[in-house]
Parts: C-alpha cells; structure tokens; sequence
C-alpha cells in the first residue's frame, strides 16, 4: 500500500505498470485517473493545498478502509499538490484484488471520498479571476453511498 | 505560545499562512486571533475544522509552546 | 475508439500512458486490467480462442453502445488471444469522460459484458490437464444488472 | 461447399478446426457433419450459436461455395 502528495507531475500509465508487475494471484486491477480540465479557457491552472502530514494520514486511513472493508491485495494513491495545468494528472488511484467487482468497487469508494471528504483546498485560476471550490452535491450525495451504520 | 496554520481561503483572508502566537489554550488562541474580525468571523464559520498536532479537536483544549494549530475551511476534494 | 485483438504480450500501463495523453478536456479516465492467475498453481497457461473478423466486430459494437449510453470521449480495449501466462495481462480496458461517474459505470459495464457475453473461448491448462472456462453465475448477474428495457 | 470453422471444445471433440464440406444449406451441412455422431450432438447442444459469413443466424439458409459457417460453442468470455 502507497500514498503519496507531490508537486511533481507523474504520469498514470507508469505508475499502472509498476503496479501491475509480477502479479501472479491478482486477477483485476481497476485505476482510475483524475485529470485537469481546461473548462474551454476558463481555467488555465489548479491549485491544490494539502496539510502536510495531516492529508497524507487521512488518505492512507481510508485506503486502509478500503481494503479491509473490499478485501483487496494491494492499493496506491498518488495525488498532486501545488499548481497543475490542464491536462495534466491531479490523481491516481489502482486497487488490486483477486476479482473484478471488488477492485472496481474500491477504486470508485476511494475515488468518492478523495473528492469530496479528503483534506485539501482547490484553487481554480482562469482568465475572470481565482476562486476557492468546493465538493459539488454531486459529490457529496456519491460518497454517501458507500456509508454505512458502521461507520462515520 | 502555538505555531499557527492557516489553511484555503482562510490564508487568503488573514494575508499570512504560518504565525506563532502567545495562547495558553484554543479559546484564548481564537480570542487573540479575533483582532481580525473578517478572519475571526470565517473561522467561525460552518463546516470549519481545527486540528491540533494534526488530530481535529471538538472542544477547547490546552495549547504548549509546541502546539501546531492548523484551521481547516471545508475541504475542497482533490 | 480502439479495439486491438492480438497474441502479443502488452503493458497495460504504456496502454494508459497513450490513452490519457493530449486531453485537455477530459476529467476522467477509469481503466481496468484483467490479469491471469497462477491459482496457486493449478493454471499454468491460460488459453483465449477469438473469431478473427467476428469476436472484434462484436467488441467494436459494445464499445460503440457504451460510448453513446454513458456519454464517453473515447474507449480503448486491447484483448490477448492464445496462450497467456500467469502474471500477463489478459485484457485492457479504458474509458475517458468528463466526470468519473460515467466513466467508471462505462469500463465496469464493458467489463461485465466481455467477461460473460464476448466471443471467446477460454481453456486453462494446469497439472491435472486442460478444462473449457464459462462464465461464472456471478458473471452473468454481473452482466445483467446493466440490462435495460431497451436492450437485448 | 462451404468452409466450416469450429471454436473452443467443438475443435477439441472433432480433431480438426477448419474443413471444406460440401452442403448447398445449413441443414444439408449439419446432416455432413452427423457422420460424427458425438460433434453433431455436441453442435445441437444449449446456447451454441452459429455464424454465416460472420453474421449469427438461427434459421436455416443458403450456403454458396464462398460460405463460411462457424459453430460456436457457449462463449466463455474474456
């Protein structure tokens, strides 16, 4: 299990290969890549600030949960901080397990909460001006999904 | 005396990040902070969490000179 | 679009790396890999049969339908056929979007379709001698939960 | 004359893959291939499917020398 925040950009599919290598239980890896949308021009950059020491802990608490609660073998999470441009990165996550549906179930959970439970502050720039953003209903209303009575 | 963070759009409305201040508990770090009425009302506001050396804290708790103090405004997502 | 058919072994993160270059107005990609399993042993070479100009023409039209019913940017599936050694991987699929919703339901529901619908025919062979593969009750229940009125 | 491709455990139980036969029809084809009583029973077994010029049918039809029919047995999937 890895999670790191870095400023560097990272490229998903390198980050797949090594994950996906001398593999030999591991039936299904599911992934998925967050990146950069250029909204037409309306954003030229992404500013993403974590708590150094205080995001990374709660990222890896939930991957942590995720793979008790979905039985998984393995899991990564990098996640980009600082300034990103359209088209780039901003987040990968892979989860590995034996069968398809519990890595698939697990990319989507940790991908649901990333975006509307994780501690960071986005910062959207574009030509009109910056302005703070914040988990749409959308994603408030999917990450509840995955709630459940024994949880928070 | 506790290192102070501040976080999002709090940052932006305080004009500083990072600032030790002399507070023996939360209560009276809020009570010093509240100089700066547009901040003290933000930190006030809903969905505003506080950390203390990186665990969120509900209530009023004492603060050493090695207290990190970090305001958290709702979190964005990544 | 894609979709590749081939005996050759492929790295399903170079795969990635193509798919989420240049995307500037893509949010979302969700990928999957299917591995084979060693099971312990019990499967030493994993086997795919295609018909070459009929199994890919049905994948193309899968791909075709989930593109228009999720609203995706672009898909990709690469497939091996032949013998395939554990570790290696099996199938490649991925899915870019604006949002993740789409995506993820997108790749997940290609994969319930390729894991029970596709043409393939699947032989493991192992210690104890070779056996055919159908597809599991799971994975047909899987594949019917995205069944619709409209659809066959 | 038509080709005739057979997939999966069909090529397995007739010991070949691929053959010319002579059948003006899919029925006269599948009476050809009776000749092997355990493939005939095999390719009249649940859920096979059978391909013209790559194009499932499921009644009977025409075959021309330029014919391929394919007999698929239950796919197994990716």
């Amino acid at each position: 299990m890895s999670v790191t925040l870095q400023t560097a950009p990272f490229d998903p599919g390198a980050l797949l290969t090594r994950f996906s290598a001398d593999r030999e239980e591991t039936g299904a890896i599911a992934s998925f890549t967050g990146l950069a949308r250029a909204e037409g021009g309306q954003t030229t950059t992404l500013e993403l600030e974590a708590y150094e020491g205080f995001t990374d802990l709660e990222i890896t608490r939930a991957v942590d949960a995720a793979i008790h609660r979905f039985g998984l073998q393995d899991a990564l999470v990098v996640h980009r901080i600082g300034p990103i441009a359209p088209g780039e990165a901003i987040v990968f996550v892979a989860c590995a397990a034996a069968h398809r549906r519990a890595a698939f179930e697990a990319c989507d959970q940790l991908m649901d909460w990333l975006k509307s439970r994780a501690p960071f502050w986005k910062k959207e720039h574009g030509p009109d001006g910056s302005r703070w953003i914040e988990p749409t209903d959308r994603d408030r209303t999917d990450a509840a999904r995955w709630d459940t009575e024994n949880e928070q | 005396m506790a290192r102070v963070l501040l976080f999002g759009r709090f940052a932006d409305i305080a004009g500083w990040r990072e600032k030790t201040v002399d507070a023996a508990s939360l209560s009276a770090l809020r009570a010093a902070l509240s100089v700066d009425p547009r901040l003290a009302e933000a930190l006030d506001g809903p969905s505003v969490q506080v950390a203390v050396d990186k665990a969120l804290v509900r209530a009023d708790v004492a603060l050493t000179q090695a207290s990190e103090v970090a305001f958290l405004p709702p979190m964005s997502g990544g």
